[in-house]
């Protein structure tokens, strides 16, 4: 298995797709002769050809209801958004007409396509371009969100993304562009709503998804050192959602926090947390706690956007919570 | 190939049987809308209903000269459009009434009327949603190499959506086969058009560099004619078009508004029902021309009342969907992992 | 106290806070010369005139900016969404504008402005017309929302609203509108962030917001019948929340169930179960449990839509099962 | 009131005193930006930083003859506007520094500029989003009564935004006091503005009504000319403006891109920086009219540079916020009762 990055494995994932079907094409913002903003596109304007890989002009809102619109009569688009943050423009193509077109049909049309971009901060990027957007979508039946937070996860998520019949926003994260990871080659397809276990322990559950796995299994590590074994669960996947991953890694450690970059109030853990206390309520040996982003916007200065985000010392400290081990 | 308008037997170049034909189904349109509002009043229809009366003739007149696989895509008044363009009444009709043999399962409604067999792409309760989705239609017949033409229907207020902008460009850029029509019945709910655009609906599509033009709405002839040669244009290569189809609306702006107000007066809409009435004018020309009968007309008013009456008893007698179809056309994918649903119905 | 539909007691509020402050203005579709298309603004135009009363083109993501643009020199706007449905096409200017201009300005420039319109579905409107927009607002630090449910809480949490100096969204209900109460005249003003126990009782926590408080209130009843007295707490405010009233009720009951119109996944419900779990865990006898809108886009046919809706029935299921009673 | 162009001791009816002042604050936002530059390469300052350079003509030249309290709206490319409209250079740098000082107090950085008291309102990310901000400045200009001004600047990708076109429409219906001013660098980022819009920058206010014109960006003399014809019109209540203000970015898009590439080549850069520089063109014109020396523009240079230097001192010196900061300004009044902050903070 080759050692690529996460870029890479998503540029595989489109290659292949494209190569596999030409009812898929790309469009977005400098996704063409630019090669993308974060250069996930790279080469596939040469390889595809401008019909098939195209530069959109900013028009968020527009070239996410054309997607919408070619995907209706049977296209498979794949529309990037340079960063999920400028899709708020989209919203409402993405609610109203993508996630409930097959319902308000009848099942007439269904809307075989993908929203793509990275979701969530960088670095020093401030208020209005580090925004974490699992909410906003995830909220809405008729559409489907997966997270991939590997190289391998990245291009077998993408690939099932791509061939699902129905909108599916594949939420990628900036600072996971350069992550290096092995990537099976060739039909490589991770199943929608399988959860993953990135590391096992018996003693608490940490329950995340996308870039904060990684932060996951660093706390994870330090948690060791003070005897304490913390099983990494990934979700991969919030909709569908594998509740059944996470009632039984609840089951395992009694305890759980849920970790994630975006903003507590009505944030995915909070619908984490909801469903482990509905579905497991005598399982629980303390309340879920959940470590998210302040909550606030985001700040720009170094040392401040540190303290917001979510960081190693608060998921260990939530962990030490529910054992009661403060 | 069409005869000429001094021919005997013949209006500005189509035959008797085209313009009786024309005739025929605009009575159709207005028939079908009038037993909407009958539905509507009884109760057996339901939320926002919105009539295209006195608009017939920009169903008749921009849908007709299209191929049976040119999309159409509008807005919330589609109702007559979704006929033009070839749906079963029946089903418009059952729809409506909200029942499973509807054309989208009783699920979509008035706003809501979809017939992918007929290319009729809905039915968008968004104003202004509808353009992009059409502009997309547009791209995916260029993509394919076909030689399909897109026609999206808007009202007057939708030019002022930011989304109708986006549109045009690309559509202007890719020189997508799209026609855009605006049908200005001069007001968007309660707001007369001039109260919040600065310049005419004809004058929007400009800034893209994209052909416009505007025709009288109201006589049908002009319309198809004008449509005709754009549909042609577009056909063949031409790029999108912009037209402004000049018309007005008979009725208030949904079923649940009223026909005049402060808005707009009595008087106005006495005077412009009575003056433009699509129907009306085509029937005198043809009553002028000797090509219609009092009695031809009593005759096809029949069949055409005897044909929306069966849509309705259809409607009527069709059963409401089943419980089990609220969790159905959710997902077309209902994956092999994980949960779609939070509601606890699996619960 | 007179007795006065939600309508009306929204139109004083508006009246009265447009006399006190003439920086106050109301802007939107069909505001003036139709004096709203709920009537909401009635007669307003003809008082105040045409600069504080103003028809808008239907251009949701303008108007909002515009409002938002106003409020950064001062001005106090009530911009109108004729319902919440539309400000999908909106929420950029909501949230990347309003919501955080006072963060990203380092405390510069606050946004004394309230959006406002009815929010969730009404009878028979189908997928696009039908939505609870909730989540989408209160994801978002920087803004605040109120979800008044009787006349008497419309009109002092409006007259609250608009005198905040951050913005702030007022969520009504179409089917609102005609409620009538009693409303006090005058100065009533309800603090953002005060809960309200509509209806006392032991056994069980019924938590709710908005329009579902009426259905909480006839679910309680019906299991006074039963023996079983249940709490309603009607929320009032989601940010400010009254953490303080959701705790003392659940510490009271020791069972709560949380009701709204809205969709399940991260629903305001969510926020508030992990909330309570979260903060009173020892207090629960029982999981929360949660009534919302069937996880589906709205269907129009009448039955299905009565089947979508939360009813009584659901939420009398729901208590008794946390009462373990089944 | 000005001198004439041929008059001595004048350029096109310029004062030598006014020039010179111009060409003095485009070295200075020359200097500023280059000093962005390296604080950016050093890693003193983060984020995206978009770069003014080759675009100092416009900075000048439209908000020179602005009032002090006419209202400036921007994007992100805004650092020498902020400069222009006024701003304290020491508080511009201390914000792309992320220090407590900065103008908005470190939280804001290079994209979000703001000073209230030289009403320079930002500083926004999100493309287009400033231009219904504008266009609400202008609405409460309006609703005041006042004489004032709102300037909204914008580059050429962003008038393919939604946001764009409601505006403007918004802004021709209720006349409002706005100049919208677009600075046609030729690119959005690495793409080139005729890939992805059908007309010229200048066609786009046509379907608005709004008198359109366009400037040589590169020549501050003209800009000024023409923007301050434009700003007495306005004031004057003559209603909105639009203007292509036609320049070009020497730099990449921002420090994180590369100034050439497969979008645009080296020797298409290396061809217009040398061409097109505005401030070599009007140093040129000065030498040529005799009313500069070489020693002088040295000396000139000298100040400016010390003066940016002092900012960039006074930054790097700044601390940065206080960790209690990071909760502040969130809401600007903190109710009584319930909870406004969700993350536990308060436990
Ligand atoms: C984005 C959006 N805003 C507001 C509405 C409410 N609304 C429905 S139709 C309408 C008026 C539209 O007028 P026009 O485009 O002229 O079409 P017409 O109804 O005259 O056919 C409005 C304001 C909506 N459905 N969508
Ligand atoms: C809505 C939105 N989409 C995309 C972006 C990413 N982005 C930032 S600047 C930019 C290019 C803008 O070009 P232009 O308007 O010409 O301004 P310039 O950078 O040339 O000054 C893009 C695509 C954004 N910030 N906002
Ligand atoms: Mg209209
Ligand atoms: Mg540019």
């Amino acid at each position: 298995m080759a050692e690529i990055t996460y870029r890479d494995a998503l540029n595989q994932a489109l290659a292949e797709e494209m190569e596999r079907d030409d009812s898929v094409f790309l469009m977005g913002e400098e996704v063409a002769e630019y090669d993308g903003a974060y250069k996930v596109s790279k080469g596939l304007l040469d390889r595809f050809g401008e019909l098939r890989v195209v530069d959109s002009p900013i028009s968020e809102l527009g070239f996410a209801g054309l997607g919408v619109g070619a995907a209706m009569v049977g296209l498979r688009p794949i529309i990037e958004f340079m960063t999920f943050n400028f899709s708020l423009l989209a919203l409402d193509q993405v609610i109203n007409s993508a996630a409930k077109m097959l319902y308000m049909t009848g099942g007439q049309i269904n809307i075989p396509m993908v929203f793509r971009g990275p979701s969530g901060a960088a670095l020093q990027l401030a208020a209005q371009h580090s925004q974490a957007a699992e909410t906003w979508y995830v909220h809405a039946p008729g559409i489907k969100v997966v997270t991939p937070a590997t190289p391998a996860d990245a291009k077998g998520l993408m690939k099932a993304a791509i061939r699902d019949d129905d909108p599916v926003a594949v939420m990628e994260g900036e600072l996971l562009y350069n992550v290096r990871g092995e990537v099976p080659e060739g039909d490589h397809v991770i199943p929608l709503g399988l959860a993953d276990v990135k590391r096992e322990g018996g003693d608490v559950s940490i329950i995340t998804h996308g870039k904060t796995v990684h932060l996951a299994l660093q706390a994870a590590k330090r948690l060791e050192k003070e005897g304490i074994e913390a099983e990494v669960l990934d979700l991969r996947s919030l909709r569908p959602l594998d509740v059944d991953a996470i009632l039984a890694t609840v089951r395992k450690t009694n305890r759980a926090v849920y970790l994630e970059e975006g903003w507590p109030y009505v944030g995915v853990g909070a619908q984490v947390a909801a469903t482990i206390q509905e579905e497991a309520f005598d399982d629980l040996d303390a309340p879920v706690l959940r470590v998210t982003q302040a909550d606030v916007p985001m700040p720009y200065a170094k040392n401040l956007e540190q303290l917001a985000k979510p960081n190693a010392e608060r998921v260990i400290a939530a962990c030490k919570r529910v054992l009661y081990r403060t | 190939m069409r005869e000429t308008a001094t021919k005997k037997g013949s209006l500005e170049g189509f035959s008797r049987e085209e313009v009786l034909n024309m005739l025929r189904r605009m009575l159709f349109y207005r028939r079908f809308e009038e037993k909407a509002e009958e539905g509507y009043a009884i109760g057996k229809i339901g939320g926002f209903c919105h009539l295209h009366i006195g608009q017939e003739a920009a169903a008749e007149g921009c849908i007709g000269p299209l191929r049976e696989d040119d999309y159409v895509v509008s807005a919330y008044r589609e109702h007559t459009q979704a006929l033009a363009k070839g749906m079963d009444a029946r089903h418009v009709m059952a729809e409506l009434y909200g029942r499973s043999a509807g054309s989208s399962a009783g699920k979509g409604g008035s706003m809501h009327i979809f017939g992918t067999e007929q290319a009729f792409m809905g039915g968008h309760g968004i104003v202004g949603a509808q353009v992009p989705l059409a502009t997309g239609m547009g791209w995916a017949i260029k993509y394919r190499g076909e030689d399909r033409v897109a026609m999206c229907f808007m009202g007057d207020a939708a030019v002022n959506q930011g989304a109708f902008h986006e549109s045009l460009n690309m559509a202007a850029v890719w020189e997508l086969p799209v026609i855009y029509v605006v049908e200005n019945n001069e007001y968007g709910m309660g707001t007369a058009f001039h109260r919040v655009s600065a310049t005419r609906v004809e004058d929007r599509s400009v800034a893209y560099g994209i052909p416009s033009s505007a025709v009288n709405g109201q006589d049908v002839l002009e319309v198809w004619r004008h449509f005709q040669e754009l549909v042609g244009q577009v056909r063949e290569g031409g790029g999108p078009r912009f037209v402004e189809v000049r018309t007005y609306r008979f009725r208030g702006h949904s079923m649940s508004d009223p026909v005049s107000g402060t808005y707009r007066s009595k008087d106005e809409v006495t005077e412009r029902t009575e003056r433009d009435d699509p129907i009306t004018l085509l029937r005198d020309r043809l009553f002028e021309a000797e090509l219609l009968t009092q009695e031809e007309l009593n005759s096809l008013d029949q069949e055409v009342r005897a044909e929306v009456q069966e849509a309705v008893d259809f409607a009527d007698s069709a059963p409401f969907p089943d419980p089990s179809e609220l969790y159905t056309h959710v997902y077309s994918c209902i994956n092999e992992h994980g949960r779609l649903f939070f509601d606890g119905r699996d619960r």
